[in-house]
C-alpha cells in the first residue's frame, strides 16, 4: 500500500533563501512524526507546501499514491490535509465557531449558517481539549492560549488525513499540551497520519514514533523514536551538544530595582505585588489566564493601572504610556509577537532601532550605518539566519523574529528587562542561547523578569519563582531546587482548573 | 451531533438562556445599529412634534425616501466591499455610465425597455469587473485602481452620449416612475428595499457572504483556511458595479433623462453613510443594516435642515457636526485603551 | 451671511433652489434681488440646495422643497436637463414652479427668467471678433459638466463658424471646473499649445479671474491676447479698465429672482385671466419667459460701472 | 562601533561591495520613486521632441511648477500622515478657511501682510489640531472625522466670509507673486521646493519622523516600543493643517483674492498623488520625493494633453490610463505569491 503522504526532491527558494533543498519523506498512515529543525530549517516552508499555502520550484507529492499537482489551501483542506499553523490563521473580530468552521460551517436553507449547529459543534471540538470557550466569544477576546486551542480545533475540525501541527504548543501549558496529545493519538489510531513540529524534545518522545530532521533545508535524517536519543536528535539538527543545565549559582544580587506593590489594573490583575534585584532572574509562573502578561503591562504603562505603586530603583514611577516605562528604564518583550512585538513588513535593522532611535542617530538623523551595524552585531551574537540585515522580518522564520524581537529590547539596553515568554517557539540551540543571554544580562546586573509558562524553562532559569493566580500573586519560591509540582500546586491552589475561570469571565469576580 | 462532554454543558444550558437576554442587550449597546436606530427615531419624532404639517407629511416621507434610494442601493454594495477590506470610489461613474448606457439602447436604438435596463445593469457588472480585475490581478490597490477607473468611467460616459440622452421613452422611464398604490412611493425605493432585505440576510446570515468578514478581518488568515479571497473580491467588485448600474438606470428612468453628470460625488455620500453605519477602512466589521440606517440618518438630517429652514451657510456645519457626534456616542462606552 | 430674506411673519414663503447656492456670484447678485423683493413684497424668500457641485442632492431638495407646499419655487434650471422631472412633480403637487439662469423647456415650468445662455455665447463671439479684425485662433473654457455653458459655448462655436468667414479657428474649449487656479493652469497650457493664441473666452464666473492671472504670470501685457468673460465680483471689472479684459458679459442677474419672484407672486394673487381662466383654473396671467438681457461691460462703459460700484 | 566578530565580517565586507552596487539598482527598480522618474522623464523627453516650441519652453515650464505648487505642498503633509497610517480629506476646506482668514486680516481689518499669512497658517494648524484630537482623542477613525471636518470647516469659511475676500491689499498679494530674478518662478513654487527639500530630508533622514513609519507599519508595536503613537499621530495632523494653511494664504495671495470655494477636491487630487507616489493606505511605507514625482508626473500630463489638443471629453481616459499604468508597472516585477 503507498504511504500516506509521500515526498519527493522537494525544493523551495525564497530570494536568497534556499527554504528546502531536494527533501524527501514518506508518512504511512496512522503515524505520527516528528519535524525538527533548527529555526529557519524549513519546517513551516515544509508543512505549507503540503498545505498548498506555498507552491514549490521542485519536487511530487503524492497523497494515497496519487500525485497532486496543483494544490491551494481550499484544495489541500479538501483532500483532507489540516494544518495547524505557527503563525496562527483566525479573524479577531469574528466568534470562536465562525473561526472554526471558516467558509465551511454548517448551512440551514440556502445557504444560511446553522449557528446552532456551529456553535454546538465547536464546544464538543474545544471540550475534547479540555478546555471551556465559549463558541460566541470574539476571538479577539481570547488570550494567546485560548486562540491556540482554538487554531487546534480548527485544524480537527474537518475530516482528516493528514493533521500538520506547526508548534502547536508553543502557546501552551501542561495540561493543555497532555489533552493535545491524547487527541492526536485518538485521531493516529484512526488512520489519520500526523506530522508534529515542535521545539520541546520532551514532547517527541512522548507522542511520535518517528522524527525526521531537517538542517538548512536539507534532510538530516530519519529515525524512528524508540532508536534514538536527545541527543542524537540535537546533533543532527544542531550540530553540536547543547545543554540546559541550571548554571552554577555565585550571580552577585544587587539592590531591588523593581518594587510593586499590590498593583490593580482590572479587569485581570487584581493585587500583585513582585520584586525584582539587579542580577536577578525572578520567573512570573502561574497558569494560563492568571494575569501575569497583564501585571507585566502594568509595570512597563502599556496598561492602565488603578491602584498599586511601582517604584524603580527606589524612586516611585507612576507610567502613564510604555514610553514612561521605557524612560524609567524597563523594556519589555511582548508575548505576542506580530501583532504587539515586530513590524513584520519592516527590516531587521528597522525592527531593532525602533527602541533606540537615539542611540542609532546621529543628531537628529537617523543614521542607517549605526542602525546596521547594530543590527549585525545582534545578527551574529543571536546567530540570527537570514540573508542580511535587510531582510523583511515578515519573510525569517519563527524563532527567527524571536530573536529579532529580543534583540529589539536588548538594544536598549534597560535597568529591568520583562520577558513574557522568551522561547516561544524558539529551537533548542537558539533556546539554550537565550538562555545564555538572558543570564548574562542579569549577570551584567540587569534585573530580569521572566513570564514563562514553560516549566523547565522557569525552573532552568529562576533564581526566584513568584507564582501568580487569578490576578494576585499568590507564593513564592526560590529557584534552586523548586519542583514543577510545586509551582503547580501554588498556581492552583484557589482553582481546580483553567478551564473553569475561562468559562464564564463573570465568575471569577465572584 | 454527539454530546460527550456532559458535566460542563448541563451547566452551560442554564447560563445560556440568562446569557441570551443579557447578551442581546449588551450587543445592541455595544452596536452602531442601535445608536443609529434610537438617533433616527429622536429625529423624526422630534421633527413630527416641532413640525407637525411639515415633516410628518406622506409628500415629505415619499420624497425623502425616493431620493435616498441611489445611494442606499450602493450602500448595500459598499457595505459588502468594505467588510472584505476594500471599497470602491468610482461608483459614481459606473452609475452615469450604465445608465447612459441603458438610455442609448433604449431611446437612440429603441430597444425595449427591459433589455435597456439589463443592458444598463451588465455595463455596471461589467465596470465592476474591471476594477476587480485590476485589484485582484494586477494587485493595484482598490483607491488608486477606483480612482483611475472613476475618470475613466466618467470619461467613456461623456464620450458615449456628449450631453446625456433626454428624453429617453416612457416605457423606459415608466421602471423608474411606477409607484405602488399604497403608499405610492415610486420603484427606486422599492428596489432599495428588496435590496436591503435581501442584501442584509445574505450578507448576515449566508455562509457564501460571510466570508468577506473573514476576508476583511484577517486576509492572510482567510487565504490560510481555504477561502478564495481574490475570487470573492472580485465578486465584490461585480456586485458593486451591477448595483451601480443598477442606481444608474432607475436614476434615468425616474428622470427619464440619463445624465452625464449623475452621480458625481456621490461615492463620498455612500462612503460616508457606510462608515456611519459601521465599517471600517479596515475591513471586517458593518452590516447592511446599519448602512441603511447611516443613509436613512443622513437624509433625516437634511430633510430637518430644509424644513427648519437652516442657511444654506451653516448646513455643512451642521451635518458635521451631527456625522462626528453620531460616530463618537459609541466610543464613551468602551474605554479607550485596553 | 444671510440666506433667507423678508419678514419672519410673512404668509408667503417662496424658495430658490440651486446647486452650489452659495456661489460667490450668486450671493453677490442673485441674493440681492432676491432681499429686494421680499421686502417689496413682504414676502419670504429663501435659498436652499446643496453647496457643492451636486446634482442628485440639488433633485432631492427640490422634491422635499416642494412636499412642504411652499408658495412657490425658483429652480435653476441651468446645471441640469435631469433637472426636469422633479420640477414637473412641483407643478403637479400644485406648487407653482419658474425656472431662472438656464431653462428646463419639457418641465412644464410656469416661466423662465433669465438670459439666453445662447446669447452669452453669441455676446462674447461677436466682442472677440470685433476685437481681433483679422482672425486668429481662439479657445474657449467652462464647466464642462453644467448644462447652460454647454448652451454658451455652443453658441460661441456655432457664431464663430457662421460668422468668422473662416479667419478664426477654435483650438481648444478647456474645463476649467468653476476654479480660478485651475483655469490658470489651463490658460497656461493653452499658451504653450498655441504660443499665437489670440483670444481667449471663459464661459464660468471664475474662467475670468484665472485667465487674466495666467496671462499677467506669463509676462503678457494687457491686450496681447483678446479676452472675454463673464462677471464675477466687483473687483474684476477693473481688469476690464487695465485692458486685461475685453468684454465682460453682465447678464442682470440682480433681476432673475426678482421677477422670478415677482411672477410667482402674481401667479398666485393677481387676478388677471388668459383665456378666461384664472392661474387656479389653469390658466397662466404671467409671461411664459422673460428675458433679463446681457450687458458687455468694455473700456467704453468700465468707469461708470466702477464708480458705480465704488471700487477702487 | 566596535567589530567583535571577526571572521564572519570579514566576508561580509567583501559581498558588502559587490552588494552596494547591486543593492542600488536592486532598490532603485523596486522602487515607486525610480518607476515615477523614469516616467517623467520619458514624457518630458518625448513631449520636447515632438512639440519643441511649445513644450519645453521657459514660461511653459513656469507655469505647470507654479500651478503644481499647492497639491505640492499638500502632499508632504499628507504623505507624512499616510505614512504613519491615517490621512485627511479635509485639506481643501482646511485650505479655503486659512486664505479667507489671511484674506480678512489683511484685507478687511488692515493688519500687515507679514501677520495676515503668520493667522492663515495658524488657523490651518488649527484646524490640522481639531482633526488630531477627534482622532486621537475621542478615537473615531481618520476617514469619517475628516469627513466631517469637511464640511464643517467649509461652513466655516461661508460663514466667515460668504463672498471671499477679493481684492485682499497688493502686499498681501505680493507674497504669492514674487518671483525670483533668474527663473522668474513664483513664491508658491519656491515655497514648495523648500518644503519637499526639508521635508523630504526630515521624513527620511531624521529619527523624529521615522517614527511615523514605525507606527504605520504596527501601530501596537510602536506603542509598545515606548513610541507616542498619539502624539505623533496630532503632531502629523497639526502639520499637514499648517501646510494646508500655508497652501491656502500663498494661493489667495497669487489670486489676490480669496474664494470660498478654493480647494474643492483637492483632497483626491492629494491623496492620488501621494498614492502614486508611493504610499499606501495601511501605512509604513512612501517618501516625499515619490509623492512630489507624483505630483510632477501629474501635472505634466495634464499640461501634455492640452498641449496634445486631446478632446476634454477625452482627457478623463487618459488621466484615468496613465495612472493605472504607472502604478502597475512595478507590480510586475515582484510576483505575486510567494
Ligand atoms: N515568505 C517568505 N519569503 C522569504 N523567505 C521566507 C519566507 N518564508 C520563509 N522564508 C525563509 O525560509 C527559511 C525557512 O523558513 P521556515 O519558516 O520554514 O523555518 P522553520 O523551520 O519553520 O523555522 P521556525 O522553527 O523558526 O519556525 C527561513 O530562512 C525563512 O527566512
Ligand atoms: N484587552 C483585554 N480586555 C479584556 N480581556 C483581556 C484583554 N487582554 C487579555 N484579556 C484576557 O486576559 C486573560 C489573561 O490573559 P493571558 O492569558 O495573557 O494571561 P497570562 O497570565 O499572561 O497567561 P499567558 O501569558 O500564559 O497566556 C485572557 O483570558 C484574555 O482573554
Ligand atoms: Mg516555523
Ligand atoms: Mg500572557
Amino acid at each position: 500500500m503507498a504511504p500516506r503522504l509521500e515526498i519527493k526532491g522537494l525544493s523551495k527558494f525564497f530570494p536568497g533563501v534556499r527554504a528546502l533543498d531536494d527533501v524527501s519523506m514518506s508518512v504511512e498512515g496512522g503515524e505520527i512524526r516528528a519535524l525538527l529543525g533548527e529555526n529557519g530549517a524549513g519546517k513551516s516552508t515544509l508543512g505549507k507546501i503540503v498545505a498548498g499555502v506555498y507552491s514549490r520550484n521542485q519536487g511530487t507529492i503524492l497523497v494515497d499514491g496519487a500525485e497532486i499537482a496543483d494544490l491551494d489551501e481550499k484544495a489541500a483542506g479538501d483532500l483532507g490535509i489540516g494544518i495547524v499553523h505557527q503563525e496562527g490563521s483566525l479573524v479577531p473580530q469574528l466568534s470562536v465557531a465562525e473561526n472554526i468552521f471558516a467558509g465551511r460551517q454548517p448551512t440551514q436553507w440556502l445557504g444560511q449558517v446553522d449557528v446552532r449547529t456551529m456553535r454546538d459543534r465547536a464546544r464538543v471540538l474545544i471540550a475534547q481539549l479540555g478546555v471551556a470557550i465559549d463558541p460566541a466569544l470574539k476571538v479577539s477576546t481570547l488570550s494567546p492560549a485560548q486562540s491556540q486551542i482554538v487554531e487546534i480545533a480548527k485544524a480537527l475540525s474537518r475530516d482528516l488525513r493528514i493533521l500538520i501541527l506547526d508548534e502547536p504548543t508553543a502557546a501552551l501549558t501542561l495540561t493543555e499540551t497532555e489533552k493535545l496529545f491524547d487527541v492526536v493519538r485518538r485521531l493516529a489510531s484512526n488512520g489519520v497520519s500526523v506530522i508534529y513540529v515542535s521545539h520541546r524534545l520532551a514532547e517527541i518522545f512522548a507522542l511520535c514514533h518517528s522524527v525526521t530532521v531537517l538542517k538548512d533545508g536539507k534532510l538530516a535524517g530519519t529515525r524512528r523514536v524508540s532508536e534514538t536519543s536527545t541527543d542524537e536528535l540535537i546533533r543532527l539538527m544542531v550540530g553540536r551538544d547543547v545543554h540546559f543545565s541550571r548554571a552554577a549559582a555565585g550571580r552577585k544580587i544587587g539592590d531591588i530595582v523593581l518594587e510593586a506593590e499590590s498593583v490593580d489594573a482590572p479587569p485581570l490583575v487584581r493585587s500583585a505585588s513582585i520584586s525584582v534585584r539587579s542580577g536577578e532572574i525572578v520567573c512570573l509562573a502561574g497558569l494560563i489566564g492568571s494575569g501575569r502578561s497583564e501585571f507585566c503591562e502594568a509595570i512597563f504603562g502599556a496598561r492602565r493601572r488603578r491602584g498599586g505603586s511601582i517604584r524603580i530603583g527606589g524612586k516611585p514611577i507612576d507610567p502613564r504610556g510604555p514610553w514612561d516605562g521605557k524612560h524609567a528604564g524597563i523594556g519589555m518583550v511582548p508575548e505576542d509577537r506580530k501583532a504587539a512585538g515586530l513590524f513584520l513588513g519592516m527590516d531587521i535593522v528597522n525592527n531593532v532601532a525602533a527602541t533606540v532611535l537615539s542611540k542609532v542617530s546621529s543628531g537628529a538623523n537617523f543614521s542607517n550605518r549605526k542602525a546596521e551595524a547594530l543590527a549585525k552585531n545582534f545578527v551574529n551574537e543571536l546567530r540570527i539566519a537570514t540573508p542580511s540585515v535587510r531582510q523583511i522580518v515578515g519573510n525569517l522564520s519563527g524563532g527567527n523574529q524571536q530573536k529579532v524581537l529580543l534583540a529589539k529590547w536588548l538594544a536598549m539596553e534597560p535597568r529591568l528587562l520583562i520577558v513574557d515568554e522568551p522561547t516561544r517557539g524558539v529551537d533548542v540551540g537558539a533556546r539554550s542561547e537565550i538562555y545564555r543571554l538572558l543570564r548574562a544580562l542579569a549577570d551584567k546586573g540587569v534585573a530580569l523578569l521572566v513570564v514563562s509558562s514553560d516549566l523547565p524553562e522557569v525552573l532552568a532559569l529562576a533564581d526566584r519563582i513568584v507564582v501568580m493566580a487569578e490576578g494576585r500573586t499568590v507564593g513564592e519560591l526560590p529557584g534552586d531546587g523548586a519542583s514543577e509540582e510545586q509551582v503547580l500546586r501554588l498556581a492552583t491552589r484557589y482553582t481546580a482548573s483553567v478551564a473553569e475561570v475561562r468559562k464564564e469571565p463573570g465568575m471569577a469576580e465572584a | 451531533m454527539t454530546m460527550q462532554i456532559t458535566q460542563p454543558m448541563a451547566e452551560n444550558a442554564e447560563h445560556r438562556r440568562e446569557n441570551l437576554f443579557v447578551r442581546i442587550v449588551r450587543r445592541l449597546a455595544d452596536s452602531r445599529e442601535l445608536t443609529l436606530f434610537v438617533l433616527v427615531i429622536a429625529l423624526a419624532l422630534a421633527m413630527s412634534i416641532v413640525y407637525p404639517n411639515n415633516f410628518p407629511t406622506a409628500s415629505n416621507m415619499r420624497a425623502v425616501l425616493l431620493n435616498l434610494a441611489p445611494v442606499g442601493i450602493l450602500v448595500c454594495g459598499m457595505m459588502l466591499l468594505m467588510i472584505g477590506g476594500t471599497f470602491d470610489l468610482s461608483v459614481g461613474s459606473t452609475l452615469a455610465f450604465s445608465g447612459v448606457w441603458a438610455a442609448v439602447v433604449a431611446g437612440w436604438w429603441g430597444w425595449p425597455a427591459e433589455v435597456a435596463v439589463l443592458v444598463g445593469i451588465l455595463v455596471g457588472a461589467l465596470c465592476g469587473l474591471v476594477n476587480g480585475l485590476i485589484v485582484t490581478r494586477i494587485g493595484i490597490n482598490a483607491l488608486i485602481a477606483t480612482l483611475g477607473t472613476l475618470t475613466i468611467y466618467r470619461s467613456l460616459t461623456y464620450v458615449t452620449a456628449g450631453t446625456g440622452v433626454t428624453p429617453i421613452t416612457d416605457a423606459f422611464a415608466e421602471y423608474g416612475r411606477a409607484a405602488d398604490p399604497l403608499l405610492r412611493i415610486q420603484s427606486p425605493f422599492w428596489a432599495m428595499l428588496v435590496l436591503v432585505l435581501v442584501g442584509g440576510w445574505l450578507v448576515a446570515r449566508t455562509r457564501f457572504f460571510r466570508q468577506f468578514y473573514f476576508i476583511g478581518g484577517n486576509p492572510r488568515a482567510a487565504q490560510l483556511s481555504g477561502i478564495r479571497v481574490d475570487r470573492l473580491i472580485l465578486i465584490g467588485f461585480v456586485i458593486m458595479g451591477a448595483l451601480a448600474g443598477l442606481a444608474g438606470v432607475l436614476g434615468a428612468a425616474r428622470l427619464n433623462s440619463a445624465v452625464v453628470n449623475a452621480g458625481v460625488g456621490i461615492e463620498l455620500k455612500v462612503i460616508t453613510a457606510t462608515v456611519l453605519g459601521g465599517a471600517s477602512l479596515k475591513g471586517g466589521e458593518g452590516t447592511i443594516l446599519g448602512g441603511i440606517l447611516g443613509v436613512l440618518f443622513i437624509a433625516l438630517i437634511e430633510n430637518a435642515m430644509i424644513i427648519n429652514a437652516i442657511g444654506v451657510f451653516w448646513q455643512g456645519l451642521v451635518v458635521g457636526l451631527v456625522l462626528l457626534f453620531a460616530v463618537s456616542l459609541d466610543r464613551f462606552k468602551t474605554s479607550s485603551r485596553a | 451671511q444671510e440666506s433667507s430674506f423678508g419678514p419672519a411673519d410673512a404668509k408667503e414663503t417662496y424658495y430658490w433652489i440651486s446647486n452650489k447656492a452659495n456661489l460667490p456670484l450668486f450671493v453677490q447678485y442673485d441674493y440681492v434681488g432676491m432681499k429686494r423683493i421680499a421686502e417689496e413684497l413682504g414676502v419670504k424668500v429663501i435659498v436652499a440646495g446643496p453647496t457643492d457641485f451636486d446634482v442628485p442632492g440639488f433633485i432631492s431638495a427640490v422634491d422635499q422643497v416642494c412636499a412642504q407646499k411652499p408658495s412657490g419655487v425658483s429652480v435653476v434650471g441651468g446645471w441640469d436637463p435631469s433637472l426636469t422631472e422633479s420640477v414637473k412633480k412641483c407643478m403637479e403637487q400644485g406648487v407653482p414652479t419658474v425656472v431662472d439662469d438656464g431653462d428646463l423647456p419639457d418641465s412644464g415650468r410656469l416661466a423662465y427668467i433669465g438670459t439666453n445662455w445662447t446669447q452669452v455665447g453669441v455676446a462674447q463671439a461677436k466682442k472677440l471678433m470685433e476685437m481681433l479684425p483679422k482672425g486668429g485662433k481662439v479657445a474657449s473654457m467652462s464647466i464642462i459638466n453644467a448644462g447652460n455653458m454647454r448652451e454658451a459655448v455652443a453658441g460661441f462655436k456655432a457664431y464663430v463658424e457662421a460668422n468668422g468667414g473662416g479667419k478664426y479657428t477654435i483650438v481648444a474649449n478647456e474645463d476649467d471646473g468653476g476654479d480660478a487656479q485651475k483655469a490658470a493652469q489651463v490658460t497656461a497650457a493653452i499658451l504653450a499649445a498655441h504660443p499665437d493664441i489670440a483670444g481667449l473666452a471663459g464661459f464660468d464666473s471664475e474662467s475670468g479671474a484665472g485667465i487674466v492671472t495666467a496671462l499677467r504670470e506669463a509676462g503678457k501685457n494687457p491686450g496681447d491676447i483678446k479676452v472675454t468673460a463673464m462677471e464675477q465680483t466687483p473687483d474684476f471689472f477693473k481688469s476690464a479698465k487695465e485692458g486685461w479684459v475685453d468684454g465682460i458679459v453682465v447678464q442682470n442677474r440682480e433681476l432673475f429672482i426678482y421677477y422670478a419672484v415677482k411672477l410667482l407672486h402674481d401667479y398666485n394673487t393677481n387676478t388677471l385671466k388668459s383665456a378666461g381662466l384664472s392661474s387656479k383654473d389653469g390658466g397662466r396671467p404671467i409671461p411664459d419667459s422673460l428675458d433679463t438681457g446681457v450687458i458687455l461691460i468694455t473700456k467704453d462703459n468700465v468707469d461708470k460701472v466702477l464708480t458705480a460700484l465704488n471700487v477702487k
